[in-house]
């Protein structure tokens, strides 16, 4: 075992946090930075300037071919930028998906005229993407999806209602797996394309949750056209370009999200029990105990993951590990934090608030953290299935025409 | 032995359950969690003429003599419904502490007009954070006036009188009641709009002590005997939650079949449903014990307030779950319930410090 | 709301308690009565001369029919007599399957020549009764049943395996379900008798438990014989005679199981974190206060349901509740107080081990008591389904002959 | 960063496993648990001809200067195979506290004999109930003469010298090592018959001070570093718990399905993964601190031991609970694991004991 970097990664590490130095400003002081409300138009400015320049710079899509940009680089050295970029204030929250997600499937399916026209500007944070699956029936279920396409000459006509799409309003473009085939079975009826996100029919609404963000949006679409040159694979091929998309979503990494234990060992110093710190009280400092486990054992999970990335293997499933540990242990912690604090827990207003109200905030967001992108219930079936190889649940809607499936009436 | 509520109480549990459910809509909750209105003045008109607030206040106190138990029906009541309204600081803080340590003429004086709605009364405790301790209580009487910053306090902001926990000349804690007209307040923004909160800023503000409200062990009092009140509320905005999870996941499908049929969700409710029974069934027993001020009346109230904090904090986060994306939109209902749970569980001393009194007195009693 | 008795059950409560002081010890001192390794030949001794003593006196059968030696009694007065009970020393072990499930399915099934000739004998604890249900491939999935019975003239001749049979081997009669017709879906070729334990070709082999007991037994079938006679019910019900013996069994009250909340408190005066008692210690104190509450709440459920049985209404299968909380609790209590004990914690040695050894004791049982008489996973399953209406798993079995249905490995 | 073993490592670990497999059946752990014998010597014998025992010991005191990540991979194997041998007493505690704490000429003396296998050793700590902390300790050595009593004492019915932790003179705590032949010792029934247990009774026994075994200090050192060392057996322990329970469920059939495709034993199967993987990632980091003597090896330490605590504990219980009826019979090996694991937990200072210790470091860390 060994923590040093190797040669060339170090060198790396000096590049990156050279141009880091060089271009933003060093974090300072222990106020998280949280983005309960999305990305607004002063925001999106500020990330496009800083996409532009870190494109400019080579520190953007890394991993990526040269040809469209990329620098080639093992994904280790993606690790250690991002290791860097953790110790500056810089913008984040309009590139992740698009990307993340969008333009990876975009390589792996578009030709080569597309890929030319549209890898380069989203490297460049010219162009946002956005990713169109969730609907309101779906959930879980993701494959269940309602929107529809019906082929119309050289185009597709879609109607229907996608849900839960990250930063819509900002999106120039974005990709959407639709149903073109009702009489399928759920999996085999469904196509992808990509498509510009200010085609006519196409509404976008906000949706309000109740930590008072706004990231998500309804996206409604009403007889949009898209040309079937902008069909990612074969027709009823969707799912497998899904699939595509949502390998990436796993690699993804989330921000570490506040409070941390080390946020609760501060609070529980300042709060106090019978007249003695909190950090006193060995109720108090058992849960500390096993937080701080939790915490440490997920970061040497990711070690151990960035580990085998390096070394070419492909990191599996055990990755929901850590949504599935990491947002019960935030929901845990905003509430335990607050029992502290006792009545006073409940304010939020800036100036009474402990600890920037980020105990506050995390207990309302948190329910949000256990659910998207994967529920709890559904993490502990992944990891059941394909890491213990469990078999899977009994599907009674295996086989079936998708219009015969029985529905609710939610 | 007979463990559960006389029929006459059955009867107004039901009546206050319709009652609620017809005037106490989510639409009316949300009016509050909006910031349309402070609190459901109409609808606590209402209740106020029902005589609902001076439920367990003797009748020549001009409350209704129900006792006790149909306070805590009605308590839980006012829980399922999330209800926007200063019940809780009114009737079981407030009130009872006046009633329990006031002279008779102090009695006199006010329990009428909390039971007949024409004063809001609130309870006067914290100061910023931490759990109810005697050595966090700064406020100060001297002369009768009364100095120091109270926050938050639970419905403070549209009070007219609150008890106000205070030290006075010789250093000793004592109960207060503080007329709030022309005290400096300021609502604050908090977890539960749905409820209002207060700073209030008490600059020599004239005050008068409760007659036997002497020593942290009158504060203790008040705390024990609404512990049992907050129960119920917490009772049944639980089962609240509860009923909608059922629901939701009898009616969602995934997968072509009713999410309520997969393990995952079956055993979640399973798990809040044996939560919430053995909150209710410690509830009833203090609800006993309030009725018949029992000797083990403290250890009864922490017990309850123990499972009942448990039962709501687990139903209104799992409720959230089990409903999915649609559980985290402003939209949907669950949100008020959770909201509700941390206020409620957070009120009048979080779960720590309940589980820490009920070891005290269980240590007093293994001794005694 | 009301703790004090009615005249009437105050009156039998006086009646109770005093043949109990003329008869029994009154407990003393905090032992714990732990029934390890099953009833052996003096305890069967003890329980038959303590059951006819009780039956003589009136205070055996309590809710029976008059005609059976009961007397008719509000189930009340059975809680009442157990309370009282429960203050002395008294043999138990022998007779709670063959009273409490065994001879009730016999009133509800058998002839009345047969009563005439059984009841009594098994009220006075002259003859003992087991229950032959459970088989290996069975486990949670109880009518699974393999051990067959075919007709041949005026009998049938059994032959299978039945397991966790508690004390067969002191039985002098067994109620038993069978498979007679394996073609049937599973539920529909089940018959029920009553048989002899002494009948040539029954094998009886104790079960030895991870925790040292073995009250339960396997019992093998060989070409045993049975009269038709002593079918219960017609061919083909034994699933429905069945329900009436298992609806019997939710009704039954275990022991209280140490060691209890107290018995912690008691420890954690007794041994030291960090020179001090480890009850001054914050997370000693929440767990207890834990306890305590969950313990209290099923107390007053009981309670609950008292009040429910002296109204006239059934307990429903709320009464999982019970089992469900209580097994978990005690192995966790278990294994808590061994952690306050250290390595001290692991002896068992009567002279040097704390508190009678009886936490060490509690974890090796624990395990069975989450899993005998309905697993921790099917009484969750059970309070779902039928105390809040959801819908039953998917049954891949459903209507398949049973010889058809997939089986696995163990 | 590579935060892997090397690949001569994972041969070491391939190979320990397939010889445990063959050579340490559940038969031959039966052996020790049913009383046949006190410990597997002949498997002893053939674990120290292999060089095992001292694979953390360096080669100038006879050891095979594996360094400790050699020896981390070997405790992994061991608790996988529940090894009715003294590997942890002698390898982890014994060795370690003379290599640490030892003069020069002690670990001469010592270490090779106990590398080869011809002594067997073992930490004397406990006198009786309680963690771990001096105020317990009472056993005293004057003018080189120990008295006092030790129980339990692991593997000390079979050793042949022991570390003593006791008092001196000064009512300084200490680190002592005593030849057992003539020390008067008994042999105790404990929760895990596949391991020895004693309580030794020593009487003016003469003992020789480890040269720079002086404080606390020196004993919690010896028990930080043994904590990775049993973390890495919980973690091979609670492995092959999850590997019992998988199997089982996939070959188990109920209602027709395997008992695997039911929810509530997939997602409980999930729970062990997790539980598992976490702990062996805080126990990866221990190796290194471990083998890289880093100056936070202590909170790594209490860190892996918490987590590995917690995996096995869970882990064991739960697969018994997935096995059913016949996970809590004698027959079915279930129950070896489960007693292995309160052994393993108990041991060197049970998890409140480990939780306390690492916010204290977790305090001096943010202080400093």
């Amino acid at each position: 075992m060994d923590f040093n970097d190797t040669k060339e990664e170090a060198a790396f590490r000096a590049d990156a946090r050279a141009f880091l130095t060089a271009n933003a400003e060093r974090r300072a002081g222990a106020r998280p930075v949280l983005r309960q409300s999305g990305v607004d138009a002063e925001a999106v400015k500020r990330c496009k300037a800083w996409q532009a320049k870190k494109a400019e710079a080579g520190f953007a899509g890394l991993t990526w071919p040269k040809a469209f940009g990329g620098r080639e680089a093992s994904p280790i050295l993606q690790v250690i930028y991002n290791q860097e970029e953790d110790a500056f204030v810089v913008p984040r929250g309009l590139y992740e998906i698009g990307l993340g997600m969008c333009i990876p499937t975009m390589m792996a399916y578009a030709n080569p005229e597309q890929l030319d026209r549209y890898v380069k500007p989203a490297l460049r944070g010219e162009e946002v993407w956005c990713q169109l699956f969730s609907e309101p029936a779906g959930g879980s279920d993701l494959a269940a999806l309602r929107t529809k396409a019906e082929r119309d000459g050289d185009d597709w006509v879609i109607n229907g209602q996608k849900i839960w799409t990250s930063g819509a309003h900002l999106s120039d473009f974005g990709i959407i797996v639709v149903r073109t085939d009702p009489n399928k079975p759920k999996h085999e009826g469904l196509t992808f394309f990509f498509l510009d996100m200010k085609s006519p029919g196409i509404d976008i609404r906000p949706i309000h949750q109740m930590s008072g963000a706004r990231h998500f949006n309804e996206v409604f679409f009403t007889d949009v056209r898209v040309p079937d040159t902008q069909r990612l694979g074969a027709v009823g091929q969707g799912w497998k370009v899904s699939l595509t998309t949502l390998m990436n979503e796993r690699l993804a990494v989330g921000d570490v999200q506040r409070p941390e234990v080390d946020d609760l060992v501060e609070l529980a110093r300042k709060v106090r029990i019978d007249g003695k710190p909190a950090i006193q009280n060995g109720a108090v400092r058992e849960k500390i105990a096993e937080w701080h486990a939790r915490s440490q054992g997920l970061k040497f999970t990711r070690f151990r993951t960035i580990t085998a990335l390096s070394k070419g293997e492909t990191p599996g499933p055990e990755n929901s590990i850590h949504k599935l540990v990491n947002a019960s242990k935030l929901q845990d912690i905003a509430s335990y934090g607050l029992d502290l604090m006792g009545a006073g827990g409940l304010v939020v207003d800036d100036d009474l608030a402990e600890a920037y109200a980020m105990f506050q905030s995390a207990l309302l967001s948190s329910p949000s953290s256990r659910i998207a992108g994967g529920s709890d219930e559904i993490l502990r079936n992944i990891i059941a299935e394909r890491v213990l190889g469990m078999p899977s649940d009994i599907r009674v809607d295996k086989g079936k025409p998708f219009n015969q499936v029985p529905t609710g009436k939610r | 032995m007979n463990f559960d509520f006389s029929d006459d109480l059955k009867q107004l549990r039901d009546q206050a359950r319709r009652f609620m459910t017809e005037r106490c809509t989510p639409a009316v909750v949300r009016r509050s969690l909006d910031g349309q209105e402070t609190y459901a003045a109409d609808l606590w008109r209402e209740i106020a003429e029902m005589g609902w607030i001076g439920a367990a206040i003797p009748e020549e106190f001009g409350g209704a003599g129900l006792g006790y138990e149909g306070l805590c029906v009605l308590a839980e009541e006012m829980g399922r419904a999330v209800a926007p309204v200063p019940f809780g600081s009114t009737a079981y803080l407030a009130a009872e502490s006046i009633l329990t340590a006031g002279s008779d003429a102090q009695r006199h004086e006010y329990l009428p007009k909390l039971a007949d709605g024409s004063l809001i009364g609130c309870l006067a405790l914290s100061e910023g954070s931490g759990n109810p301790e005697p050595s966090a209580i700064h406020a100060r009487v001297v002369g009768g006036r009364l100095t120091g910053a109270k926050w938050p306090v639970a419905d403070g902001g549209i009070a007219d009188i609150a008890v106000v926990v205070a030290i006075d000349e010789h250093r000793q804690i004592g109960l207060f009641v503080a007329d709030l007209a022309g005290v400096r307040r300021r609502d604050l923004q908090t977890l539960d709009p749905t409820r209002n909160h207060a700073r209030l800023d008490f600059d020599a503000t004239p005050v008068q002590r409760l007659a036997s409200g002497g020593g942290w062990g009158s504060v203790q009092r008040v705390l024990d005997r609404a512990a049992i009140l907050f129960a119920f509320e917490q009772v049944g905005g639980a089962d609240a939650c509860l009923q909608m999870a059922r629901e939701y996941a009898q009616e969602r499908f995934a997968f072509g079949r009713p999410i309520g049929s997969f393990q995952a969700i079956k055993h979640k409710l399973a798990d809040m449903y044996v939560a919430l029974e053995l909150a209710r069934s410690n509830a009833y027993y203090g609800a006993w014990a309030l009725g018949a001020d029992a000797t083990d009346l403290a250890l009864a109230a922490a017990t309850a307030r123990v499972s009942a904090t448990e039962a709501f904090h687990l139903a209104s986060k799992e409720n959230i779950q089990t409903h999915g994306g649609v559980g985290f939109t402003w939209a949907v209902d669950c949100h008020l319930f959770y909201r509700r749970s941390k206020q409620l569980g957070l009120g009048i001393g979080s779960a720590p410090f309940w589980k820490n009194r009920l070891v005290d007195l269980l240590e007093t009693r293994n001794v005694a």
